[in-house]
C-alpha cells in the first residue's frame, strides 16, 4: 500500500524536485540557494525515487553510475575556471559574462557554470555515498 | 706543467673514490688474477707524493683550493707540508703493500672486489684528512674513514661478532666525529675562518676566547676516540675481527693515527696551554701504560698487537702533550717507526694465521723452518720494535727518552713511565715477531708452506726499511722529519738524526729497556690462565661499562617510548589538550582584561533563549545518554538549533546548509549504527571526572578567548568592498553566494573536491575487500 | 600573463585527478595518465621555480579580485621549492605505485586520490590566504585518510582511527585560530594579516592565536608532544603511501609553521623559545623511539619525527642562516624520506617482511641494489658529504651563536642515534645471513617479478637517489636556493609587497 | 546574545572534547562533530553577528544602503560545514568498517599498531 502511493508520488516528484533544484541552483546568485543546496535537493529526489522504486530501478534510470557526476562536475567547474585564461587572458576563476541577462536566471557567466559544476558534484557525491551505504548495509 | 701537477692533488684524492666506483661496475674482473693490478693505484699515488718531497724539503708548503660550498665556507683546500707528506707517504706506501698483500691473502674470495672498494674509499678519505686545510672538509673525510672502517670491520658480515664490533667501532668513532663537528664549527666561528693556515694568525684570539676550553675538549674527544685512547680504546681490539690487511692498514698504521694527526695539526693553533699539554700527557701516559700492561694477558697474536698499538698511540699522544721540540720530533719519528714495524708484525701475523690457521701464541713455534722469509721479517720488525741498534726503532726510542728527560720537574716520573711502556712493548714485539719462529716446530705445522711472494715480500720490505733508515737516517732527516717539525710550529734549530750519541744516560736507559724487556720475554710465558685472569676484571673495564650503559639506555628508551606512545588514543588527545590549555592559558591569564563591552552585544529575545536552552539540553543529552541512537538524535537536535541561530542572525544560506547537512549526517549515522551493539560503559567514575574537568577548562578557555576577541575592535574592509562590488562587478545579489562562487571561488572548488574524495573513500572503504588472493 | 604559471601546478594536478576519475574502469589508462601527468607536473614545477628565481616572487589574484579581496596565490622561492619537491617526490611515487600497489587498490581509486593529494599539497604551498590554506589542508587530509584506509585491513583501520582523530582535531584548532584571526582583523589574506596583526595592541591575544597555530600545525608536522598519530599510522599503509606521507605530509605542517611564523607572527621571543624547546624534545623523543623499533617502517617513522625536530629547530633559531638551514633540511628530507619508505617497500618485496629480526642477507644476494639503497640511508644520516650533512653546519653554528649548548647536544644526539640506528639496520637487514623464511602464498616476490615491474620499483629509488646525491655533492646550488628562501622569509615585507603592492 | 553564544561555544568545545576522551569510536566521532559545530559557531560569533539583515542586496538597488551582516564568515562557515560533512561521512563509514575488521567499538582495543614488535 505504502509503496504504491510512494511510487506514484515519486514518479511525479522526481521531475518536480529536479526542476526545483535547478531553479534553486540558478537563482543562487540572487537569493539564498546555489549549487550546493540545489544539488542536495536533486539528490533527495533520487533518494526518494530509490526508496519507492528500489535502488536498481533508480540506477537504471541514471544509466551511468552517479559517481561519474563527480568528475563531470569537477570538469565543468574547471573549464569555467579556465575559460577566462583562454578567452581574455585573465586569471583563473575570473568571472566573464555574457552581455545580456536571460529572463528568470539573470546574468549568465562563468560563475554560473562553476555553480553548475558544484551542483553536479554534490549530486554525484551524495548519491554515491548513500547508494554505497545502502548496498552494503 | 706545474699547474697540471697542482690540479692533480684533488684528482689524487679522488682517485681512490673513483677506483671504488669503478669496482662497483667492473669488480668481477678484478677478483681473479688481475686483483694485483689494484695495487697500482696506491703505488701511483705514492710516487706522486714522493715527487713533492724535494720541494717540501726545501721548506715549501704547497696549497691549493677548489671551491665546493662557498656559501657555507666550505672548500676543498689542500695543504701539503711536512706532516701531511709523512702521512700521505705512509698511507699510499703501506697502502700499496697492503693492496698487493691482499691480492694473495684473500685470493679467490667471493667479495674481493668489495674489499678493494672499501680500501680505496678509505685510502682516499685518509688522504683527504691529512691534506685538508679547511676543517670542514677535514671533518668530511674524517667521517668517511670511520664509515669505511665500519664496512671493513664488518667484512666477514655473516659472523655476529664482526657485525657487533663494526657497530661498536662506528658508535665510538662516530661519537668522536660528531664532537669534532661541533668542535670545528665552534672553532671556525671563534677564529672567523675554517682554514687552519689562517687560524695560525689568530692563535691568541682563540686561546683567549671563552670557548677555548670547549673547543679543545671537543677536539680531544674526536682525537681520543679515533686514536683509541683510554677509556675509549676498546673498540680497537674488537676491530681486529676485520681481515688482517685491514688491521694492518687502518687499525695500526693509518686511520688510528688520524687522531694523532689531528692533535699535531692543531698544536700550533690550540697548543701550548696548560689544558692542552697536561690533558694529553695524562691521557697519553695512562693509555700507553694501561695498554702495554694488557699485552701481557693476551694469547691471540692480533690481540697482543692491538694492545701494543693502543699503547704506541698513547706514546704519541703523550709526546704531543709534552709539546717541546724534542717531543714533537720524537713523535714524528715514532709515527714512522711504529708504522714500519707494526705493519710488518701484522702482516706476519696474517701469514701465520693464513698458513697455520691459528693465532694462538701459546701454540705457535718453530715456524722459521717453513716460513723463513716471514721469520726474517718478523725478527727484523721485533728488533726495530725493541729499539735495538742499529734499527730505526733505536733512534725513535732515543728521541723519546730525550724528550722525557728534558721535561722539567716531572722528568723522572715521565721517563719511568716511558721505560715501563717500552719494556712491555718490547715484550709484545718479541712475542709477535720472534716467538712464533723460534723453538721446535710442532708436528701439526710441518706441512705449512710458504705462501706467494705477494704475501711475504711486503712485510719483508717494511722490516728492511726499518733497519735501513736506522742505518742511514739522513734518508728521511731533511726530506721528511725537518719539514714536519717545522710544520708543527717549531721553526727552531735544525734537527739531527743519528744512531750514535756517545755513552750517555739515554744510551743507558735504552740498554736497560732492552735488557729488562728481553729478560721479561724469557721469564714470562703467555698463557690462557693469564688471559682468564684478566677476564675476571672485565666487569670494570671501560668496554663493559659502555656496553652496560648502552643496554641501560636501550631500556630507558623503550621505557620512555612506551610511556609516550602507549597506544591509547584518549591519552594522546588529553596530552595535546593539556599542552594547549597550559600554553594558551598561561598567555591568556597574563594578558586578559576581563572587560567586556556588554552594550555592544545584541538584545536577547525569548526565541533565542529557548533555542540556546534546547541546544544545551541537546548537548548534555548527547554526552550522557546511554543509547547510541539517542545520542545521535540529540546531536541532530543541536545541529538544528544551530541552524535556527543562523536564521536569527541573518544567515539564510547557512541555515539551509546546516539543516540539510545535519539531517544527512543523522541519516548516515542511523544507517550505519543500527547494526552495532550497545554502548558499553568503559571508564570509571574517576576517569570521567578527570576528563570532565579537562574538557570544561578547555571549553572555558575558548569562551574567554571568544569574549576577549569580541572586545577588540574589528573593521573588516572586506565587507565594505563586497557590499560595493557584489552586484556591480560580480553581478550577484546574494553576497554569500557571490563570495562562494566568485570572490572566494577556489574555496568552493576545493570543497567539492573534498566531497569527491570523501565519496571515493566511502565507496572503496565499503566495497573493497582484500582477499587472500588479491592481498599480496 | 606570466603569472598564470603560479596556478599551473594546481591546475595540472586537478585535471589529472579528473581524467583519472573518468578512466575509473581502466587501470591501464590510469597508470599512463598518472605517469605522464607526473612528468608534465615536474616540467611545470621546474618552469615555475625558474621563473620565480629569475623574476622574483610571483602572485596571481584568482578571480581577478585585487588582494586582499579575492584569494591570492603566491609563488615565492619557498613555495616554488616546495612545489618542485612535491613534483619530484610525486613522480617517483607515481611510478613506484604503478609497480607496487595491488590491482585491487588501483581499482578503487588509488591513483585519483593520490593526485588529489598532490593537488592539495601544491595548493597549500601556493596559497596566500589563510582560510584557503585550511581548505587545502582538508584536501590533503581527506585524501590521506582515503589512502591510508584503502584496503581496510585491521592494522590500517587501527592506525587510521588515530591518524584521523588527531588530524581532524588539528584542523579544528586551525579553524579556531582562523576564527580568532578574522575576529581580530577582519582579514584572511596572509600578507594583509601580517600588517594587521602587527598593528594589534593586545599582544596577548596575538600570542594566543599564534599558539593555536603552533599547535594546529604542530600536530600535522608531528612535533613533540603532538606527534602520537605518526608512529601509530605511518607504517600501516602500503609503502607507496608511506612514501608520500613520510616525504611530504609532515612537511606541509613544517611549511605552514615556517610560513606563519615568518610572515604573520614575527618577533615573539616567548614563542621562539617554546619552539626551540619543542624542537629539542622532538629530536630526542624521535631518536629514542627509533632506537626501540624492530619493524623497519616503524624505525623510519620515528626518524621522521626526529628530523622534523631539526627543521623546527631552524625555525626556532630564527635567523636567516638558520631558516636557510631548515629549508635545506626540508629539501633534503622530502627526497630522502620518500625514498626511504620506497626502499622499505623494496626490502619488503624481496623478503616479505619488515621485521629486522627476520630480514637478512640482502647485501650478499643483491649487491648493486644494496649499494643503491645505501645512498638514501647515508643521506638520511648525513654522512658527509651526503645531503643531510650540510644543513647541520648552520644549525649547529647558529645554536652556538646564541650559546645554547643544549640544542647542539640535541642535534648531535639525533644525528648519532640516526647513525647508530641505520648502522644496526644495515647490519641486520643487509649483512646478517638471511634466514629461510616460510614462503607466503600468492606473494609477488621481487625475484619472481618481470623485468618491467622491477624497473618500476627500482627506477624511482634510483631517481631519488640521484637527486639526493645531487643535493649532497652540489650542495652549493641548494644552499644558494635555501639562502634566497631564508632571506625572503626573514624580510616579510618582500612578500607583503609582492601581494599587496605596498 | 554574544555572551550566551560564547558560553554555548565553550560548552560545545568542552562536550566535544569530553566525548573524544571516551573509549567508544562512535562517541569519538560525535565528539568531533560537536567540536566542528563549535568551531563554526565561533567563526560566526567572532565575525560579529547582526540580527535580521541578511547579506542579500535588495531587489532595486546595486549595493547595500545600510549596515548588513558580514557575509564573509558565512561563506567561510558554509565551506567549513560542507567540508566537515565530507569528513564526517567518511568517519561514519570508518566506524562501520572498523567494527567489521576489529570487531569492537572499543578504542582501547585498537592498539596493535603502537606496540613494540
Amino acid at each position: 500500500m505504502k509503496t504504491i502511493i510512494l511510487r506514484t508520488a515519486s514518479d511525479y516528484l522526481l521531475p518536480l524536485l529536479l526542476l526545483f533544484s535547478i531553479f534553486i541552483l540558478l537563482r543562487g546568485h540572487y537569493l539564498p540557494g546555489g549549487g550546493f543546496v540545489g544539488g542536495l535537493i536533486a539528490s533527495i529526489a533520487f533518494v526518494l525515487h530509490a526508496f519507492a522504486n528500489g535502488l536498481e530501478n533508480t540506477k537504471n534510470l541514471l544509466r551511468l553510475h552517479p559517481g561519474y557526476l563527480m568528475p563531470l562536475g569537477l570538469l565543468v567547474a574547471t573549464l569555467a575556471g579556465l575559460s577566462p585564461i583562454f578567452v581574455e587572458n585573465l586569471p583563473f576563476m575570473t568571472g566573464i559574462w555574457f552581455q545580456e541577462p536571460l529572463p528568470v536566471i539573470g546574468m549568465i557567466g562563468s560563475a554560473l557554470f562553476f555553480d553548475i559544476g558544484v551542483y553536479l558534484v554534490v549530486i554525484g557525491v551524495s548519491l554515491t555515498i548513500i547508494f554505497t551505504i545502502t548496498e552494503s548495509a | 706543467m706545474l699547474l697540471t701537477l697542482y690540479k692533480l692533488m684533488l684528482i689524487a684524492i679522488l682517485t681512490g673514490f673513483l677506483f671504488s666506483i669503478f669496482l662497483v661496475f667492473a669488480g668481477k674482473y678484478l677478483k681473479g688474477r688481475l686483483a694485483i693490478l689494484s695495487a697500482l693505484v696506491p703505488l701511483g699515488l705514492f710516487v706522486y707524493f714522493l715527487n713533492f718531497s724535494k720541494r717540501i724539503a726545501n721548506g715549501e708548503v704547497i696549497s691549493q683550493t677548489f671551491e665546493w660550498v662557498p656559501s657555507l665556507g666550505v672548500n676543498l683546500g689542500f695543504t701539503l707540508d711536512g706532516v701531511s707528506l709523512i702521512f700521505a707517504l705512509m698511507i699510499t706506501g703501506i697502502g700499496f703493500l697492503v693492496f698487493a698483500y691482499t691480492a694473495a691473502y684473500l685470493k679467490g674470495h667471493e667479495f674481493l672486489d668489495r674489499f678493494y672498494g672499501y680500501l680505496g674509499i678509505f685510502m682516499a678519505a685518509m688522504l683527504g684528512v691529512v691534506l685538508s686545510d679547511n676543517i670542514i672538509s677535514l671533518f668530511v673525510f674524517w667521517e668517511l674513514t670511520s664509515i669505511s672502517s665500519f664496512f671493513l670491520i664488518g667484512f666477514n658480515n655473516k659472523e655476529e661478532a664482526s657485525r657487533k664490533s663494526a657497530i661498536l667501532a662506528l658508535a665510538i668513532t662516530g661519537t668522536g666525529g660528531l664532537l669534532l663537528l661541533a668542535g670545528v664549527l665552534i672553532l671556525g666561528n671563534v677564529a672567523g675562518t675554517y682554514s687552519i693556515a689562517e687560524m695560525l694568525s689568530s692563535k691568541e684570539v682563540i686561546a683567549d676566547s671563552a670557548h677555548y676550553i670547549l673547543i679543545v675538549l671537543l677536539i680531544f674527544g674526536a682525537a681520543f676516540t679515533k686514536s683509541a685512547q683510554f677509556p675509549f680504546h676498546f673498540w680497537l681490539p674488537g676491530a681486529m675481527k676485520a681481515p688482517t690487511p685491514v688491521s694492518t692498514y687502518l687499525h695500526s698504521a693509518t686511520m688510528v693515527k688520524a687522531g694523532v694527526y689531528l692533535l699535531m695539526r692543531f698544536t700550533p693553533v690550540l697548543g701550548s696551554t696548560e689544558l692542552w699539554n697536561s690533558t694529553l700527557i695524562i691521557v697519553g701516559a695512562t693509555t700507553m701504560v694501561y695498554a702495554a700492561i694488557h699485552t701481557i694477558f693476551r694469547t691471540d697474536l692480533k690481540g697482543i698487537l692491538a694492545y701494543s698499538t693502543i699503547s704506541a698511540l698513547g706514546v704519541l699522544v703523550f709526546l704531543i702533550g709534552l709539546g717541546t721540540q724534542d717531543a714533537l720530533l720524537a713523535a714524528c719519528v715514532f709515527i714512522l717507526v711504529h708504522a714500519l714495524y707494526k705493519a710488518t708484525l701484522f702482516l706476519v701475523t696474517g701469514i701465520i694465521d693464513h698458513e697455520t690457521g691459528t693465532r694462538d701464541i701459546t701454540k705457535l713455534a718453530g715456524l722459521r723452518k717453513v716460513l723463513l722469509p716471514v721469520a726474517i721479517a718478523g725478527i727484523l720488525a721485533a728488533i726495530s720494535n725493541a729499539g735495538i741498534p742499529p734499527s730505526f726503532g733505536f733512534l725513535g726510542k732515543d728521541l723519546i727518552y730525550e724528550a722525557t728527560l728534558h721535561f722539567g720537574n716531572s722528568a723522572v716520573l715521565l721517563t719511568i713511565l716511558a721505560i715501563v711502556t717500552n719494556i712491555l712493548l718490547l715484550y709484545a714485539g718479541f712475542l709477535a715477531g720472534i716467538k712464533p719462529f723460534t723453538g721446535k716446530l710442532p708436528t701439526t705445522f710441518e706441512k705449512v708452506h710458504l705462501p706467494s711472494f705477494l704475501m711475504w715480500l711486503p712485510p719483508l720490505i717494511l722490516a728492511t726499511l726499518g733497519i735501513l733508515i736506522g742505518l742511514f737516517p739522513s734518508i728521511i732527516q731533511g726530506s721528511l722529519i725537518q719539514p714536519a717539525v717545522t710544520a708543527l710550529g717549531e721553526s727552531g734549530s735544525e734537527i739531527q738524526l743519528k744512531l750514535w750519541h756517545g755513552f750517555n744516560l739515554i744510551l743507558a736507559l735504552s740498554a736497560t729497556t732492552i735488557g729488562v724487556g728481553a729478560l721479561l720475554y724469557f721469564i714470562m710465558k703467555p698463557s690462557q690462565k693469564l688471559e682468564n685472569g684478566i677476564a675476571k676484571l672485565e666487569f670494570i673495564a671501560p668496554q663493559t661499562l659502555v656496553e652496560k650503559f648502552g643496554f641501560g639506555f636501550g631500556k630507558f628508551s623503550r621505557f620512555t617510548t612506551g610511556l609516550i606512545q602507549n597506544g591509547y588514543l584518549r591519552y594522546y588527545v588529553s596530552v595535546i589538550i593539556l599542552f594547549l590549555v597550559i600554553l594558551t592559558g598561561y598567555t591568556l591569564i597574563q594578558n586578559t582584561k576581563y572587560v567586556f563591552d556588554y552594550d555592544s552585544f545584541s538584545v536577547l529575545t525569548v526565541y533565542e533563549v529557548l533555542t540556546v536552552l534546547v541546544m544545551i539540553v541537546g548537548i548534555l543529552f548527547t554526552v550522557f545518554t546511554k543509547s547510541r541512537l539517542a545520542a545521535v538524535a540529540a546531536m541532530g537536535v543541536v545541529g538544528l538549533a544551530i541552524s535556527l541561530i543562523f536564521v536569527y542572525y541573518s544567515a539564510p544560506d547557512l541555515a539551509m546548509t546546516q539543516f540539510s547537512i545535519d539531517t544527512l549526517t543523522v541519516i548516515l549515522f542511523v544507517l550505519v549504527l543500527y547494526k552495532l551493539p550497545k554502548y558499553l560503559n568503559f571508564s570509571d567514575y574517576k576517569v570521567r571526572i578527570k576528563d570532565g574537568v579537562l574538557s570544561l577548562v578547555f571549553g572555558a578557555l575558548i569562551t574567554v578567548l571568544a569574549l576577549e576577541v569580541l572586545s577588540e575592535p574589528q573593521g573588516s574592509q572586506l565587507t565594505d568592498y563586497y557590499a560595493e562590488n557584489a552586484y556591480v562587478l560580480a553581478k550577484g545579489k546574494n553576497v554569500v553566494n557571490v563570495i562562494l562562487v566568485d570572490f572566494r571561488g577556489i574555496d568552493t572548488f576545493m570543497e567539492i573536491a573534498v566531497l569527491t574524495i570523501a565519496a571515493i573513500g566511502v565507496f572503496s572503504l565499503l566495497k573493497l575487500r582484500l582477499t587472500s588472493k588479491n592481498r599480496r | 600573463m606570466i603569472q598564470h604559471i603560479v596556478l599551473y601546478p594546481i591546475i595540472v594536478q586537478l585535471l589529472l585527478a579528473i581524467l583519472l576519475l573518468f578512466s575509473w574502469n581502466s587501470i591501464k589508462i590510469q597508470k599512463l595518465i598518472s605517469a605522464g601527468g607526473s612528468i608534465i607536473s615536474l616540467l611545470v614545477s621546474i618552469g615555475l621555480i625558474m621563473t620565480v628565481w629569475n623574476e622574483g616572487t610571483l602572485t596571481i589574484q584568482s578571480g581577478g579580485w585585487e588582494a586582499p579581496f579575492g584569494i591570492t596565490f603566491v609563488a615565492d622561492a619557498f613555495a616554488a621549492t616546495m612545489v618542485l619537491l612535491t613534483a619530484i617526490s610525486g613522480l617517483a611515487v607515481s611510478f613506484f605505485t604503478v609497480g607496487t600497489i595491488l590491482k585491487a587498490r588501483l581499482k578503487f581509486g588509488f591513483l585519483p586520490v593520490l593526485h588529489f593529494l598532490f593537488l592539495g599539497l601544491n595548493g597549500a604551498f601556493l596559497t596566500g590566504d589563510i582560510f584557503n590554506l585550511y581548505v587545502w589542508f582538508e584536501i590533503i587530509i581527506i585524501s590521506s585518510f582515503v589512502l591510508i584506509t584503502l584496503g581496510g585491513e585491521k592494522k590500517q583501520i587501527e592506525g587510521a582511527v588515530k591518524y584521523f582523530t588527531l588530524n581532524i582535531f588539528a584542523s579544528v584548532i586551525f579553524l579556531t585560530a582562523i576564527a580568532v584571526l578574522y575576529g581580530l582583523t577582519g582579514s584572511l589574506n596572509m600578507a594583509d594579516l601580517a600588517l594587521k596583526i602587527a598593528a594589534i595592541e593586545n599582544r596577548g591575544l596575538d600570542e594566543v592565536t599564534a599558539i593555536l597555530f603552533l599547535i594546529g600545525f604542530g600536530i600535522k608536522a608531528a612535533i613533540f608532544p603532538l606527534y602520537f598519530w605518526l608512529p601509530a599510522a605511518y607504517h600501516t599503509p602500503p609503502p607507496a603511501v608511506s612514501a608520500v606521507f613520510g616525504g611530504l605530509l609532515t612537511k606541509v605542517g613544517v611549511y605552514a609553521l615556517i610560513r606563519v611564523f615568518t610572515l604573520i607572527f614575527v618577533g615573539d621571543v616567548f614563542l621562539e623559545n617554546i619552539i626551540l624547546v619543542l624542537a629539542g624534545f622532538t629530536i630526542v623523543a624521535g631518536a629514542l623511539g627509533a632506537l626501540t623499533q624492530n619493524n623497519i617502517a616503524k624505525v623510519f617513522s620515528y626518524l621522521i619525527i626526529c628530523h622534523i625536530g631539526f627543521m623546527i629547530l631552524g625555525l626556532g633559531l630564527y635567523t636567516e642562516a638558520a631558516i636557510a638551514a631548515a629549508i635545506f633540511y626540508v629539501i633534503h628530507d622530502i627526497v630522502v624520506k620518500t625514498n626511504l619508505f620506497m626502499v622499505g617497500g623494496l626490502i619488503y618485496r624481496i623478503k616479505g617482511t619488515y621485521s629486522m629480526r627476520d630480514l637478512g642477507g640482502i647485501y650478499a644476494k643483491y649487491p648493486l641494489l644494496s649499494l643503491l639503497m645505501i645512498i638514501p640511508l647515508f643521506s638520511l644520516v648525513g654522512i658527509p658529504p651526503f645531503s643531510g650533512f650540510w644543513p647541520k653546519l648552520s644549525l649547529i653554528t647558529e645554536s652556538f651563536k646564541i650559546d645554547n649548548y643544549w640544542l647542539i647536544a640535541a642535534l648531535l644526539f639525533g644525528t648519532f642515534i640516526t647513525l647508530f640506528v641505520i648502522a644496526r639496520l644495515w647490519a641486520e637487514v643487509f649483512w646478517k645471513k638471511g634466514k629461510k623464511l616460510p614462503e607466503i602464498q600468492n606473494f609477488r616476490y621481487y625475484d619472481k617479478l618481470k623485468i618491467e615491474k622491477k624497473i618500476e620499483i627500482v627506477g624511482p629509488i634510483l631517481f631519488l637517489a640521484f637527486i639526493s646525491l645531487y643535493i649532497g655533492f652540489g650542495a652549493e646550488n641548494i644552499q644558494q636556493l635555501a639562502m634566497r628562501v631564508g632571506e625572503e622569509l626573514m624580510n616579510n615585507q618582500m612578500y607583503i609587497q609582492a601581494v599587496l603592492g605596498k | 546574545m554574544e555572551f550566551l553564544l560564547a558560553i554555548l561555544i565553550g560548552l560545545l568545545y568542552a562536550s566535544g572534547l569530553y566525548m573524544m576522551l571516551r573509549r567508544s569510536l562512535v562517541k569519538l566521532i560525535i565528539g568531533l562533530i560537536l567540536l566542528s559545530n563549535g568551531a563554526n559557531l565561533l567563526i560566526f560569533l567572532l565575525g560579529r553577528i547582526t540580527k535580521g539583515k541578511p547579506p542579500i542586496i535588495p531587489e532595486e538597488s546595486y549595493n547595500f544602503l545600510d549596515a548588513y551582516a558580514d557575509p564573509v564568515p558565512q561563506a567561510l562557515i558554509l565551506t567549513a560545514i560542507v567540508i566537515s560533512f565530507g569528513l564526517q561521512s567518511f568517519a561514519i563509514v570508518l566506524i562501520k568498517r572498523a567494527y567489521k575488521v576489529v570487531k569492537t567499538d572499543d578504542l582501547d582495543q585498537m592498539n596493535s599498531t603502537d606496540e613494540f614488535s
